[in-house]
């Protein structure tokens, strides 16, 4: 079994990875930038060490560096999180040159996955469904009978393409010559290449992924799916397992298929297969990625596993401990992963010092954070502060609990997107599992309802504002956190309602 | 002690009077007690009617807003009496108007020279945070002032950086 | 369905219930004595209504004040929690006549179950199993066969009794006569009633219970059992799910006696059959309480259900959702009760100001709490502060788990028994569940093993004391939270690790 | 700065210099850097030679109790530059002692009187918390020279209920 790991990686996920450790019987050592002394995976871990400047560059991506403080430190492995080195093939051949364990798959198929052409390549031949195209760069005399095969409506799309530039919907044949030459000029004075390829648009579809697990002995196994259509510029923001759209039958042809993704790319550890999945429950291969996601959690909570667990069993070569029959999910869980920044202002990133953190606790709420009241969240990273999570029997009780959670999460100090969250599991067509990618798009567009100002929550609000304005004044500056444990005549508000009980004798 | 709250387009005279150990609140020409407890730092329980409250406050970059329930307003509390936040109030008027940092950031560049024109909306200040850049516009048509924050340094939130007269 | 429920209790239940109501669109009235008004599960309810004196007769336990409250809100049904009213028959009615539903049994099986002796001769007819013993007051003419009968050793009761007063161990026939007579003149001395009779010893039990739960159409299940062996003075500490002692075998006879102890008592709602098991595997029933018991989560945790949730649709006349083969039980789950009391003065209580509360979070932790940072626990109730609770995939690593959650939690202020739950999660038989009901008497009869100083954790401890000194004096007694927040230069300690880094390098 | 501090049986001289941003630590002899941040109230990030503690201090009733990991002291922290820590040591020496409250309760009986002589062990005041009793005994032979809290009373955890002398 590995002893120690570093972990290439900070926040919430470095956090994870530290606790599974601590869990396990590993030391831990962590790194940190200049402005990440005061961070929370700094205080979790058994040893910490400085590796650079704040910008990611000099520090957590800074492959040289992480490599001579886990050597320096005797880590016998290194986990890098999602993000950062974790998909970065030279990385996991440098620290395999090391002699260092990179927990995550083989680099061959980190840059196979990497390569969208080979990757496409590999899959097809593996009998993996794509979204039906062209797959090559056409002429304008080949579109048409191209297009014609696979059926309007279509999307004309740039090769060399990217971010939306030299793409164009086409609905009818009388259209497509147009578009065609419009997106080939386009593709030209964008990326200086002309090339276009044509592509069944997929209206609608939802954004599903597989999560499979595989160790080094060949054994794989998939541990069903995850929702992930609730995003905004491909950041997905709420996710769930399992989901509605897909059925038993369906999760079992989609967990193969992905189990069949893996096997060609001769893939070990934690990954997932992400697939667009259109109405008539169609999926195509988009991507896989080679790395522990964001999202786990939800898996963990409705298989009953610990990934990251499996993770380092899988990296100290252990055999997978469970085959696919052994796999029981159960129930429902969702994620939400709650940012520092302001959807108000275009979602402006929102760093600064948490003043304030009332976290949510109880029946089926897991929190896994990265932050603690009073820490400054620093300006130079992704913002994600936390990811909220419930687990219940079924869909209908998990968005209950997770509203209920809301409730009792509060962040002060900075902004979040904890209002745009609740709006989104407020909203009829998230409620009735009616998602798919454009869903977060249409509800941002669309003005929030305006709220009935149910039970005079306004004046509610004006008469706290006066009040706490009042309590400032009266405490005057001093600091006067815990009214609650003040000996009665000490504080401005009285613990007894004497008031209240004669009131209403 | 007597507190002008606007939430929204409205306008409330909130009038707190200490009645024992509690308070009775005036506004909008009712009158009822209220149970008050303070619960944490910005967080207060309030019994109205056996209706409990959890409110929270929370001032970002000067701003107040009032968490109740799961709605949320922003809040502007003037005391009447009080000479500072009348003064306050009138500068949010016309005449020359500041150009804060909505969040901490780094002013990576400065669009604007002082003694320039300047349209309302036009572009005055770029500052990035977390590898997003947020260009902040002028609120009035007007001429510039003063500039108060280099390129390349860090601010904080609330900080002025541009001063537009 | 019920549309309004006042929870007649306080402390972490009463937060569970409010939680349950919120997530099922049930309005919640809470309810408190005098020194209550900032207690959590006030802030927490919708309303909340002051019921009285601190001492609980004047409040928790006002069976008049609180149907007045009831009955004046417009509350449907009444949730009692553990403890205070909640095993009350008298309040069950009460509540009944008063036309306001009792989320509970009928008070016609609370009765029974609440008289040992009716209990009994009910039980026996129904087939349940009881320790082997008279049953009856014997003579000492008879003792011998009876004794005999029954195999030694035995127990010489006072039917009488409670407390230890007029009971003897007999290992053998020859002791029995002086041990009888010894008992009964305790007894008469004691109790005034000279009256013994003779019970199997059952040497080093387990505690086990089985959770059922019926609807009020006569469907009955159980969800699996509970090991509550760990235990000082009848009063549970650690409980978890599943027990090592209970195979497949075992778990579904005890669930089919338990399921007929309630059938036979026309139970409805949550219940709890308490058995004794012995090291052969025989159990014997000991009594039933017929309420939610403080340890119900970990039965949620390997069920996956939700007890309170369940609770109120059985109340509101709702029919069983699953059936017993629909039961899942899957991975292990424990629980800690965090108690404010001082093990090291004789668990005297300690009430007092929460100065600091640092929560465990992250996979598999779940917290039912009801306190927060800065609330002072009053003098007046049961010092249950908080039940943390883990759910792993097996026992081993749940221990693992709970032992990380221990790291992360963190008491200040008042005296808690955090350290003693620590020693249990650290003993070996514990560990390798060699628990029986006198295991903890045990541990704290014996000196706690001496830690060795590893890697010299005294020697940080001291250099940490004279830093917080310095600290105070540096800041002079100004608030220093968020040192971490702090602009370089205004804090005693800096925030980037210039120096550490400089020596490496 | 020089702290003495007593874990258990042991005593330790702590010397902490300010270097740069950070403190070099000298104890027993040895000295090393330490690089320390807080967490929050509290709470510290100790860095020592790649090793990671977050420590905790907490104390009660004027006892500190310091947490390293999941190991826990209780510390006696002397300034010896500090005269209120030199008296406060005599103190603890022998001469008159005070029987102070461990917890916060309520007094429910006073066993003594003023003058009475009593023997080290004899409990001399019961006090009472979430329905337990708790006896406080005599540290040592004596007289009782002073009762503070009267039967019936609440009491706070350190405050001094009798002196004996």
């Amino acid at each position: 079994m590995i002893k120690k790991i570093l972990i290439a990686n900070r926040g919430e996920i470095a956090v994870r990875v530290i606790r599974a450790c601590r869990e396990m019987g590993i030391a831990s050592a962590a790194v940190f930038s200049a402005v990440d002394r005061a961070a929370l995976h700094v205080s979790q871990a058994d040893e910490a060490y400085s590796i650079g400047a704040a910008t990611a560059a000099e520090s957590y991506l800074n492959i040289a560096r992480i490599l001579e403080v886990a050597k320096r430190c005797g880590a016998d492995a290194i986990h890098p999180g999602y993000g950062f080195l974790s998909e970065n093939a030279k990385f996991a051949r440098a620290c395999a040159e090391a002699g260092i364990k990179f927990i995550g798959p083989p680099p061959s198929a980190m840059e196979l996955m990497g390569s969208k052409t080979r990757a496409r390549q590999a899959m097809q031949s593996a009998g993996v469904p794509f979204v039906p195209g062209s797959a090559r760069g056409l002429s304008l005399a080949e579109a048409p009978s191209v297009a014609a095969q696979i059926g309007f409506p279509v999307m004309v799309k740039a090769a060399a393409g990217g971010g939306g530039k030299g793409m164009r919907l086409v609905r009818t044949p009388e259209e497509l010559k147009a578009a065609f030459e419009t997106a080939q000029s386009e593709a030209q004075r964008a990326f200086n290449d002309g090339e276009v390829y044509i592509e069944k648009l997929i209206e609608d579809p939802r954004h599903i992924e597989i999560q499979i697990l595989g160790d080094e002995h060949g054994n794989l196994v998939y541990l069903g799916e995850r929702e992930c259509s609730v995003q905004r510029r491909h950041q997905k923001v709420i996710e769930e397992a399992p989901s509605v759209a897909v059925d038993d039958d369906l999760r079992s042809r989609m967990g193969q298929v992905a189990v069949q993704v893996a096997k060609a790319a001769g893939y070990a550890n934690a990954g997932t297969v992400e697939f667009l999945v259109d109405k008539a429950s169609n999926f195509y291969f988009l991507e896989m990625n080679t790395r522990l996601q964001v999202e786990h959690p939800v898996t963990e909570l409705v298989a009953g596993l610990d990934l990251v667990h499996l993770q380092i069993r899988i990296a100290s070569g252990e055999k997978l401990p469970f085959r696919q029959e052994d796999i029981i999910l159960r129930g429902h869980a969702m994620e939400c992963r709650i940012y520092a920044e302001d959807p108000d202002n275009n979602f402006f990133p929102s760093p600064g010092k948490i003043t304030q953190l009332l976290r949510a606790s109880g029946p089926g709420i897991r929190e896994d954070s990265g932050v603690y009241e009073g820490w400054r969240v620093p300006l130079e990273y992704d913002p994600l502060l936390s990811k909220l999570i419930v687990y219940a029997s079924d869909r209908a009780s998990a968005i209950a609990r997770m509203r209920r959670a809301l409730d009792e999460y509060f962040v002060g100090g900075i902004k979040t997107n904890l209002l745009l969250i609740r709006r989104i599991f407020e909203h009829p067509d998230f409620v009735a599992g009616r998602i798919n990618t454009g869903f977060l798009d249409r509800l941002l567009a669309s003005r929030p309802e305006p709220k009935a100002d149910e039970n005079g929550l306004a004046e509610i609000a004006a008469i706290s504002a006066a009040l706490f304005a009042a309590n400032s004044a009266t405490s005057n500056g001093r600091n006067s956190q815990s009214g609650s444990g003040e000996k009665p005549g000490s504080s401005p508000w009285k613990q007894v309602a004497r008031v209240e009980g004669l009131r209403n004798e | 002690m007597i507190y002008e709250v606007t939430i929204g387009e409205k306008t409330r005279l909130v009038e707190l009077v200490r009645l024992g150990p509690n308070w009775l609140c005036k506004i909008d020409g009712r009158s009822f007690a209220l149970d008050v407890t303070s619960i944490q730092t910005n967080v207060l329980s309030l019994l109205v009617d056996g209706k409990s409250h959890e409110v929270k406050q929370d001032i970002i970059a000067g701003e107040t807003t009032i968490v109740v329930g799961h709605q949320q307003f922003s809040a502007i509390v003037r005391d009447p009496r009080s000479f500072r936040s009348r003064r306050r109030s009138e500068a949010s008027g016309s005449g020359p108007r500041k150009i804060t940092a909505p969040m901490p950031g780094k002013v990576v560049r400065v669009l604007v020279k002082i003694g320039e024109s300047v349209d309302a909306g036009q572009g005055v200040v770029i500052i990035e945070a977390m590898k997003m850049q947020n260009e902040l516009k002028s609120p009035k048509k007007g001429v510039v002032k003063k500039l108060h924050a280099p390129e390349g340094v860090l601010v904080e939130a609330g900080q002025t950086l541009v001063e537009i007269e």
